[in-house]
């Protein structure tokens, strides 16, 4: 099994220990110590400034995830002194308990966030009244404070977030050479010769035309069809050689990632 | 100036007439305030209830509604003001740059749901719930004006105790702190109660594996 | 942001529902703007000819008035603006008067602490911090005698440059400009701004976690 917590926003131990049981569903006892530690000391180095509360609050955790651990490994319990017994039990309730109140803030955090998300919609009218009421008030600064000024000069000066169009909903286009290997095995048999342009005359997408491109290579490399071309920079005459009877299945092909 | 002037109510005016009128004596001053108006503020304004004025400020908000108008009247924070319908919010922010609405982080929004269910609570408690020092988040939010230290610890230190603000209720949107969703609802229920228990068991899960 | 992105038009909805929601919008729009919002402004973000956000306007000012609002939508300056009813002043002073009134808005006070932390300044380099035309508000400010003109620049086209005033420094109870607090260290730069902004992609509230 691998711990990936460097994929997460790393906010301090619980949020490493909550995200290893829960979304893991582990026995923590199963998994080795030692990686959970590895995790965490990388994850301190990638903070760059070793936090003393952060380290300590961490040790403290491991030191009684290793004592639950090492009470498991023993074989009976005859021997056992019941103080200690009773002692680790506290511990664990109390590290229990943490855990589930650091949960239950999470799960209110995304409420509020859900909360923030609607308000942020409408817009306060904060216009003032208009110039006929303005004699009343001789003195407009004498309800500021010194604090309120600094507020808004710290949020007049905040750099703005450029904003981007979030592109969580639109599912990306994808495109696999093995797929276009498939299309083109129908496809080139029955043409016999084609240009590269004419192929990918009615696709939209780059990517689309790149990924035909491998796939024909692919299909070159396996020595199904002839490339010619005749011009520097000029299309591509691709011959069909494989007979009619080639299978996608029997042809290995290279996997691209991208 | 009206100091010592009594608001032009026409004596003799019949009920409906009036009520008329302060209905739109409410709209006026809500169109001209910065913040949310308590009901409290206008209802002693208008020498009238508190309880009239709520129900008159219902009444419009209602109006609103149910006329489709681009705006709507709101209760935020303990006052109403109006504020543009959500979903036209793509016409609006052309007029807001200024005000451009930042999102809060996670650890923020974390660190902003303990304050608010804890409150009155210091740096140290909030430390201890989340595991790591909430120094930075809590200046973060302070900076914002979600968060206000409310007051001093009486121990030994005298720590300094946070708490939510009227702007963190406009933030979210909600009239006072019991708007928020009772904490309860979010205690984890019994099978994470048990995943956690059983990642946590001193004694292996069942006792054959030790055979 | 609205730069790029459709405003919502339903494209299959009828001419009717097209105009109401046009005129929502109209009214969303002039709620928040501190200034006038000129028709050929409306228009242009709307996509519609200026004579019919005039003609919308006029509709949606003249069912104000039918209906006895306590505000009216009034032409003023080359723009439109949402103003309280003439003959509800009493009322308004009364509320202008309650203390808690009698404070900058949100923009000018903004824009008074831009002139003041960044002074001397010109009115384009506020408009490019604030990302709105400060016109308005510059000049409530300086008919107040909180800014006033301290030179100009030296490069083309001399703009006019502002500074705070000995009133601004009575006021907030300054000895002088350095005694204003720092902020500095509060003001994070351009790409953290931009990493929280995309670390924060607050998953929805999921139902069944609360079970």
């Amino acid at each position: 099994m691998t711990i990936d917590v460097s994929t997460e926003v790393y906010t301090g131990p619980f949020d490493l220990l909550l995200q290893l049981i829960l979304s893991e569903e582990v026995d923590i006892y199963e998994i080795h110590l030692a990686r959970i530690v590895d995790a965490y000391l990388d994850e301190v180095e990638r903070l760059q400034a070793l936090d003393l509360d952060v380290a300590t609050e961490f040790l403290l955790i491991a030191a009684t995830l290793v004592e639950l651990k090492a009470r498991r490994l023993l074989p009976g319990r005859a021997d056992v002194d019941l103080d200690e017994e009773l002692a680790l039990w506290e511990e664990r309730d109390l590290l229990l308990a943490r855990l589930l109140e650091c949960k239950t803030f999470k799960d209110v955090a995304g409420v509020f966030a859900h909360l923030a998300d609607e308000a942020d919609r409408s817009f306060a009218r904060s216009v003032g009244p208009d110039e006929r009421f303005a004699g009343l008030t001789p003195d407009l600064l004498a309800g500021t404070s010194l604090q309120r000024l600094r507020n808004a000069a710290i949020r007049a000066l905040t750099p703005r977030p450029v904003p981007v169009v979030d592109l969580h909903h639109v599912s990306p286009v994808r495109v696999s050479v093995a797929d276009a290997v498939v299309e083109l095995l129908d496809e080139l048999p029955r043409a016999g010769r084609i240009g590269f342009r004419r192929l990918t005359a009615d696709l939209v997408e780059r990517l689309e035309v790149i990924v035909r491109f491998l796939a024909v290579l692919e299909l070159y490399k396996q020595g199904v069809v002839e490339l010619d071309q005749p011009e520097h920079l000029g299309d591509i005459e691709i011959t069909w050689t494989g007979g009619t009877d080639v299978d996608a299945d029997e042809l290995t092909i290279d996997v691209y990632e991208g | 100036m009206s100091d010592g002037h009594q608001p032009p109510l026409d004596p003799g005016a019949g009920d409906a007439d009036r009520i008329a009128e302060m209905k739109s004596a409410l709209e006026a001053m809500i169109l001209v305030a910065h913040d949310p108006v308590p009901p409290e503020l206008m209802a002693q304004l208008l020498e009238q209830p508190v309880s009239s004025v709520e129900r008159w400020c219902d009444e419009l908000a209602e109006s609103y509604t149910e006329r489709a108008h681009g705006f709507e009247l709101a209760r935020v924070a303990g006052g109403y003001r109006y504020q543009t319908r959500g979903d036209l919010s793509p016409y609006v922010e052309r007029f807001v740059l200024s005000e451009q609405h930042a999102r809060l982080s996670g650890a923020a929004l974390e660190t902003l749901a303990i304050v608010a269910y804890k409150q009155p609570i210091s740096r140290a408690q909030v430390a201890s719930i989340r595991g790591v020092d909430p120094d930075g988040v809590l200046r973060t939010l302070a900076a914002r004006g979600y968060v206000a230290e409310v007051g001093r610890d009486t121990g030994p230190g005298q720590a300094v105790l946070f708490g939510t603000t009227e702007t963190f209720l406009e933030k979210l949107g909600l009239d006072s702190l019991d708007d928020l969703p009772p904490i309860a609802e979010f205690i984890p229920g019994a099978d994470v109660v048990e995943t956690l228990e059983q990642g946590l068991h001193p004694a292996p899960p069942d006792d054959d594996r030790r055979a």
